[in-house]
């Protein structure tokens, strides 16, 4: 019965309504700058100016392609905790935003508490496990085969409850995230490249490294230990993990877990660079056009769509955002996301969808 | 099964009734008083809202109330949401608050149109609807001690004063950080008018909400035009990320000067030793050395009635806390006088606020001696465009920087009546004020 | 023993086909209607008509449009709460340019707007399924937002940046505005949301219903049917977002009675009515409804019922509390039943109809 | 590799009636995988037509063609004596041809009643206005087609389960639906992928049943898939035989039986 195959993919251009849309919204777009702009040298601004200023002041643009770099290796951090746990239980994990300040939160509270901080980063790994496996118990495992939604449903109801205990606990106000305790570097190493200065934060650097780092931990991690072909086992099929042999359970545990260490170290990252506050979960919707961007399932997916998205909006929002009045930032992603999404349905990276009948 | 569920509705509908049971109705003065020690402005909610707790505490405790009759004080807590806060006002409403600090500036425009017919007094103190300070149009509505309009004057003094005058203006860059949304807009008509008028110019830089700890790509731009100063019309979990930027983008911290709402202990301390000399405007003054402050931490504070840790009493924000209750209670005592009541309405409070004169006399009564410029609403100008000053974090605490400067009034004022005058005509019979102005006071 | 089927026939298909074929459902919605109507304004405080039984209608119509998308298509979206907006500052718009025309029709009118801009930014939903597709709504979401702060042509030119709600007549009574009074604002409200979700009643129990449920099933076969799938699928976006939109307008106009709205509409309540629409049943328009109750007004009657009730609680305590409760009783019944809470009315009723003897 | 063997002008049905559907040299690929090479074959008004092979034959490929979910590289496809390029699947609806999957592809969710009653959409014409109000002409409709409805379950003797949602009802019992909901249709062409397939004895004789009787009493055509030789051979008036995307065959059941090839593919034989 295998001559069932792949449903060739609909021409895009083919269908008329997709083609009227275009046209509709590019009109809409067109006449809303020129509006803005007067209708004089419109078409100048958008094509020419930009890249003249490029030329003009490369050690400028060097600094944005940097500034992008570094918020792309932050998206794609909180992406990949979002990745993980999708890969392994095809659970949207709505979360993983109120997992990095509750991660933050925990660290600095104990802290604050008087524990050194390399204890306290200890302990917020334990409380992150014990975290893992009160969801585990308490939210999947009583939700086992439920439909996606649901336990999206059910990740939403985790944010809601964490974001009531974390405000309990440790009070909604904004912390400083103990960056000198832990021996983050600070201060910048100015470049004089480009015939002008290029910053460099070292906190910046220290992140990408540390981020870097930690991606190449987790390859190995899949790649070569035990507990990581097993999870590659539960992501390819849930059933044939449990054919041979290896607890669903338990591998939840590690990865909820694991994606709580991601957490942490995110809310290290973001918390050195801003402060501890739950405001911060509002950043962490940024990794969701990063995570369609690189498809729900891809590490590697999570990473260079992090760097896309984060070079894009910076470059987006430094040359062209002045031209409609800035502040495109917070919608630049999606639309750069969905542009590649029209052309690649199932993100960069992200598994083939095959349409089957 | 029908009948459980009219049984639900009758018992729900009876809850809600019994939650909303005027308390104490006889023997004490109800506040509703809106705050925010949960979500992602807490930070700036939590330590304004122990100030105005602990105030109130004071009061009953030390002088057991005003004129004898004791405030219950009564938090509602809005999460800085627009939709709790118009729960908060309901709640306030049906329990007969004499007056209602609404706290955030959706929650302000929510509430003015209901207040005049509701008949309830709103204090927005220097924030929400700047044109409301006419009270002509809005005889419910007060936002002393100055507006946003007032802010953006002061920061332009304060830039001629550095400068050397107003004519050195000239040819120079004034960048505004804001908000994207109305709050943080509010200073912009105002800073236009005034670079057309001393030949500066005014770049503005916005920030998305969701973008508020992601200001990477602005601080570029703020590189790029390399501004000579910048306003930060900021709040929440923006204020330290700005001050954090500044410093990593290398830009003169002392020029970076944060509206009253940006001078947070917090948003300047994110930025340790380098955050020195960072600047905010305010019109009071922080710090735990003054009597009124004293008199909390003695008969609030020390008793462990307080949520505020001690170390955290006398900080800016806390302070302004302080500063917010004690114009309410000033309020009340002078609608108590008024009207000759113990207890007072709603509606006295109103000509209580319109009269409020809290003069250097008053101030020092009150253990308030420096400690804030003297204020003085009338019954059209509902704002009264007080001093500010300039304040300097000194990299534990904030010290006033500059001497009390005036807004010019002049410039204020007609934008005021205008878009007072706009907004009632939008609004369609926006009611004429019918609220008589008291004769003297 | 008194909810029985037993002894009712159906002698039409007319009657087979009726929404509520039980006479006892029929009976049980009139009761609801009259306590509606005429019981809750008379026990109802204004408290709780304006922030209890308001915010429950509106966010229910919101519910019901995005049911129509999530639940009966099949599309998810996070885009409601600016579709919402759309309709807000659409409505606005039009009531300023057209003051004479009756804020009724134009609340109608303004979900058009609504449609149209839905069915713009549903076009991707042919190529982009499931959890894709939610996070590319997310575009429309953060799209429309900036411009609802960015456009001033669109808040008139206010100062203050924000909706200003004029007062508008109906029949000679204020219906918007300051001066309209609690109980005429539920009133409106509610026929509005009696008379929209009888349409929506129709429309899911007729071909288009089915086309929608067809194409959310098996969207290949539904082909075969001869259902043109983008069609389906905007027009599901269309009527959605037309009901996204007048929910919106209702809440700035009847609601909140003006405000920031760009702030309101925010991505926290497009969130709220995906998971009021999971909560309370997917394909099911009571479940939206139940799914309104529980996640708006429950937290409302927590907050300020619990401390009426003799619970001591400061108000932050209350507030973190009343997250940490709701977030359990999320968990809590999508433990119980993961179809929502429309399914567990449905076994209810179930039981009920064999009780007191099962077997 | 081809079909002379089978020289089709001996055949006893030859002549009789005018050709539905006319299969030329169709051809598709799927990236460098052949599914189906130049295959040709007709199917005629009123007949039952069968397509056999091995697995991986093409089949359903060749289904998918006919009905447009599949664009063949080469050849054409015509229906009723038109050519149509560049077949969509609701198109195809709309001329008249109807199918039923290999695995049942009901709408889930849905009642008996309402799946069934989808086959009706295309014949429903009441625009949205009346669809939202749902009295008069649209109810009037609605009652119309319900009727129709009925028929179609009393025929295929489901009335019990008319309410219940299809998902969870037994299998054999969701082919009955599937193909309810095709025959709502009213289709000229109905095409079968395995209507028997994973039933047992009884089942399989019901549905036999069925699909003869549709076939007679509403003179439908019909195309369909068969892995059960005994079916094959009882129910259709000619067989096209598929091996490895090809044809290898094409006549009446007994001359497919005999032929060598047929025998060799299904038997396997070493080359």
């Amino acid at each position: 019965m295998s001559d069932v195959a792949a449903r060739p993919a609909p021409n895009l251009l083919a269908n008329p309504w997709i083609k009227a849309g275009l046209i509709v919204a590019g009109l809409i777009a067109a006449a809303m700058l020129g509006a803005r702009l007067d209708g004089s040298g419109t078409l100048y601004k958008i094509f020419i100016d930009p890249f003249d200023q490029m030329a003009a002041a490369p050690d400028l643009l060097a600094q944005t392609i940097w500034e992008g770099l570094v918020s792309g290796v932050l998206y794609a951090l909180i992406a990949l905790g979002f990745v993980l746990i999708f890969k392994a239980s095809g659970v949207f994990n709505f979360a993983q935003g109120i997992m990095v300040v509750f991660a933050a939160l925990t660290l600095v509270g104990l802290h604050e508490k008087g524990v050194p901080a390399w204890l306290a980063v200890i302990l917020t790994l334990g409380v992150m496990f014990l975290l893992a496996v009160a969801i585990e118990r308490v939210v999947l495992r009583p939700l086992v085969n439920q439909p996606d939604i649901i336990l999206f449903m059910a990740t939403f109801g985790i944010t809601y409850f964490l974001i009531g205990f974390g405000e309990s606990v440790f009070g909604g106000s904004p912390k400083q995230m103990i960056a000198d305790q832990l021996y983050l570097p600070k201060g910048a190493i100015d470049l004089k490249i480009l015939g002008g200065l290029v910053s460099l934060q070292k906190i910046d650097i220290a992140a990408a490294i540390i981020a870097s780092v930690m991606i190449a931990v987790l390859a190995l991690f899949f790649q070569y230990t035990r507990i990581g072909r097993a999870l590659r086992a539960v992501a390819d099929s849930h059933k044939a993990a449990l054919s041979v042999g290896i607890s669903l359970n338990q591998i939840w545990v590690i990865v909820w877990f694991t994606a709580g260490i991601v957490a942490l170290i995110t809310g290290i990252m973001w918390g050195a660079r801003s402060d501890v506050s739950f405001a911060l979960e509002i950043v962490a919707l940024k990794a969701l056009p990063v995570l369609i961007l690189g498809g729900f399932t891809s590490i590697p997916g999570a990473i260079i769509g992090g760097l896309i998205i984060g070079i894009g909006e910076k470059i987006g929002e430094f040359y062209w955002g002045p031209l409609i009045g800035g502040g495109i930032e917070s919608w630049l992603a999606y639309f750069i996301a969905l542009g590649f999404l029209l052309f690649r349905p199932q993100g960069l990276f992200g598994d083939k969808i095959i349409e089957r009948i | 099964m029908k009948t459980s569920h009219l049984m639900r509705a009758t018992a729900l509908g009876a809850l809600l009734a019994a939650a909303s049971v005027p308390a104490h109705a006889q023997d004490s003065i109800y506040v509703s008083n809106n705050a925010y020690r949960t979500g992602p402005f807490s930070g700036s909610g939590t330590p304004i809202g122990d100030g105005m707790r602990d105030y109130f505490a004071m009061i009953n405790e030390r002088d057991g109330g005003i004129g004898g009759v004791k405030i219950n004080f009564e938090e509602c807590e809005t999460g800085y949401d627009t939709k709790k806060s118009i729960e908060c006002y309901e709640q306030a409403k049906s329990k007969n608050t004499v007056i209602y600090s609404p706290w955030s500036t959706g929650a302000t425009l929510a509430a003015i149109p209901r207040a005049h017919i509701d008949k309830i007094p709103i204090l927005s103190m220097a924030y929400g609807l700047s044109a409301s300070a006419d009270g002509n149009v809005f005889p419910w509505v007060f936002n002393p001690p100055l507006t946003y309009w007032d802010g953006a004057l002061i920061m332009v003094r304060h830039m001629a004063n550095e400068l050397g005058g107003m004519d050195k203006l000239k040819g120079k860059k004034l960048g505004l950080i804001h908000l994207d949304a109305p709050f943080g807009k509010e200073p912009i008509p105002v800073l236009e008018n005034l670079a057309k008028k001393y030949g500066f110019e005014v770049k503005l830089y916005p920030v998305a909400a969701a973008d508020m700890q992601n200001q990477g790509s602005l601080w570029l731009s703020i590189r790029r035009d390399r501004p000579d100063y910048l306003y930060n019309q900021g709040w929440g979990a923006m204020n330290p990320t700005a001050v954090k930027e500044a410093i990593k983008n290398n830009f003169p911290i002392a020029k970076l000067v944060g509206v009253w709402w940006a001078g947070g202990d917090d948003d300047a301390r994110a930025g340790g030793a380098e955050a020195k000399g960072y600047k905010s405007l305010s019109f009071h003054q922080a710090g735990a050395n003054f009597p009124v402050i004293q008199d909390i931490v003695k008969h609030v504070v020390d008793k462990g009635k307080s949520l505020a840790p001690k170390e955290k009493v006398g900080e800016n924000l806390y302070n302004r806390g302080v500063y917010n209750s004690m114009l309410v209670a000033e309020a009340i005592r002078n609608a108590q006088t008024i009207s000759g009541k113990k207890v007072v309405t709603g509606e006295d409070v109103r000509r209580g606020l319109e009269t409020l004169n809290i003069t250097d006399a008053r101030l020092k009564e009150l253990g308030m001696e420096g400690f804030a410029a003297p204020v003085k609403v009338a019954c059209g100008d509902h704002n009264g465009h007080h001093k500010a000053y300039v304040a300097e974090w000194d990299g534990t605490k904030w010290t006033k920087a500059s001497d009390w400067m005036e807004p010019l009034k002049d410039e204020v004022r007609p934008l005021i009546e205008a878009n007072a005058k706009d907004y009632a005509e939008k609004a369609g019979n926006w009611p004429k004020r019918t609220e008589a102005c008291e004769k003297s006071s | 023993m008194f909810y029985r089927e037993a002894g009712q026939f159906k002698s039409t298909y007319a009657a087979d086909m009726a929404v509520f074929p039980i006479r006892q459902d029929r009976i049980g919605l009139a009761i609801i209607l009259l306590i509606a109507f005429i019981g809750i304004p008379l026990i109802g405080n204004d408290f709780f008509i304006t922030s209890v039984m308001i915010p429950f209608l509106v966010f229910s119509l919101a519910a019901i449009g995005l049911n129509i998308l999530t639940g009966y298509t099949g599309l998810i979206s996070l885009g409601t709460a600016a579709f919402m907006g759309v309709g807000a500052y659409a409505c606005y718009k039009l009531t300023t340019a057209f003051p004479g025309v009756n804020i009724i029709v134009l609340i109608l009118v303004s979900g058009l707007f609504s449609a149209a801009i839905g069915v713009l930014f549903g076009l991707p939903s042919l190529r982009i399924k499931g959890f894709y597709l939610a996070v590319a709504t997310l575009a429309a979401q953060f799209f429309l937002q900036w411009a609802f702060v960015r456009v001033p042509w669109l808040f008139n030119y206010n100062a203050s940046g924000a909706i200003e709600v004029p007062q508008r007549l109906l029949f000679g009574i204020p219906v918007t505005g300051a001066s309209a009074s609690p109980e005429t604002r539920y009133f409106v409200c509610l026929c509005l949301v009696i008379v929209m979700t009888w349409f929506a009643s129709n429309l899911v129990h007729g071909k288009i219903g089915r086309s929608w449920m067809a194409v959310r099933d098996m969207d290949i076969a539904a082909e075969l049917m001869g259902i043109k799938l983008l069609n389906a699928k905007l027009l599901a976006f269309a009527v959605s977002s037309f009901y996204a939109g007048v929910a919106g307008a209702m809440m700035i106009f009847l609601w909140y009675g003006g405000g920031e709205a760009a702030d309101v509409f925010n991505i926290r309540l497009s969130f709220n009515i995906l998971f009021m629409v999971i909560i309370g049943g997917l394909g099911s328009l009571i479940g939206s409804f139940f799914g309104a109750a529980f996640i708006a007004s429950l937290p409302t009657i927590m907050k300020f019922g619990l401390p009426a009730l003799g619970v001591p609680m400061s108000g932050a305590t209350a507030e973190h509390v009343t997250f940490m409760l709701v977030g359990a009783l999320i968990i809590i019944f999508l433990i119980v039943e993961p179809h929502g809470l429309a399914r567990l009315w449905q076994i209810g009723k179930q039981k009920l109809r064999t009780w007191p003897f099962p077997y | 590799m081809n079909a002379e063997p089978m020289n089709v002008s001996g055949s006893p049905l030859r002549d009789e009636g005018e050709v539905l559907l006319a299969v030329q040299n169709v051809s598709l690929r799927f990236g460098g995988v052949k599914a189906i090479t130049d295959v040709s074959f007709d199917i005629r008004k009123g007949e039952v037509r069968a397509i056999i092979g091995p697995n991986g034959a093409g089949k359903t490929s060749m289904l998918n063609c006919i009905n447009g979910f599949y664009q063949p590289q080469e050849g054409q496809i015509s229906f009723k004596g038109q050519r149509r390029d560049r077949m969509k699947p609701h198109r195809a609806a709309a001329a008249g041809i109807a199918r039923t999957f290999q695995n049942v592809a009901l709408f889930k969710g849905m009642s008996t009643l309402d799946n069934i009653m989808t086959g009706r959409t295309l014949k429903m014409k009441r625009g949205f206005f009346w669809q939202a109000l749902r009295h008069g002409p649209a109810m009037t409709e609605e009652i119309e087609h319900r009727r129709v409805v009925e028929d179609i379950i009393d025929f295929l003797q489901i009335e019990h389960i008319r309410k219940l949602p299809v998902g969870k009802l037994p299998y054999g019992l969701q082919k009955r639906v599937e193909l309810g909901r095709a025959l709502a249709m009213e289709p000229e062409l109905l095409l079968l992928d395995e209507p028997m397939a994973g039933m047992n004895l009884e089942e399989k004789e019901d549905m036999c049943r069925f699909i003869l009787d549709v076939n007679q009493q509403f003179g439908t055509t019909i195309a369909l898939i068969e892995h059960d030789m005994g079916v094959v051979m009882d129910l259709s008036d000619r067989v096209v035989v598929l091996e490895y995307g090809r044809k290898i065959a094409d006549g009446t059941p007994s001359e497919v039986k005999a032929d060598q090839k047929v025998i060799d593919a299904y038997l396997g034989v070493a080359h």
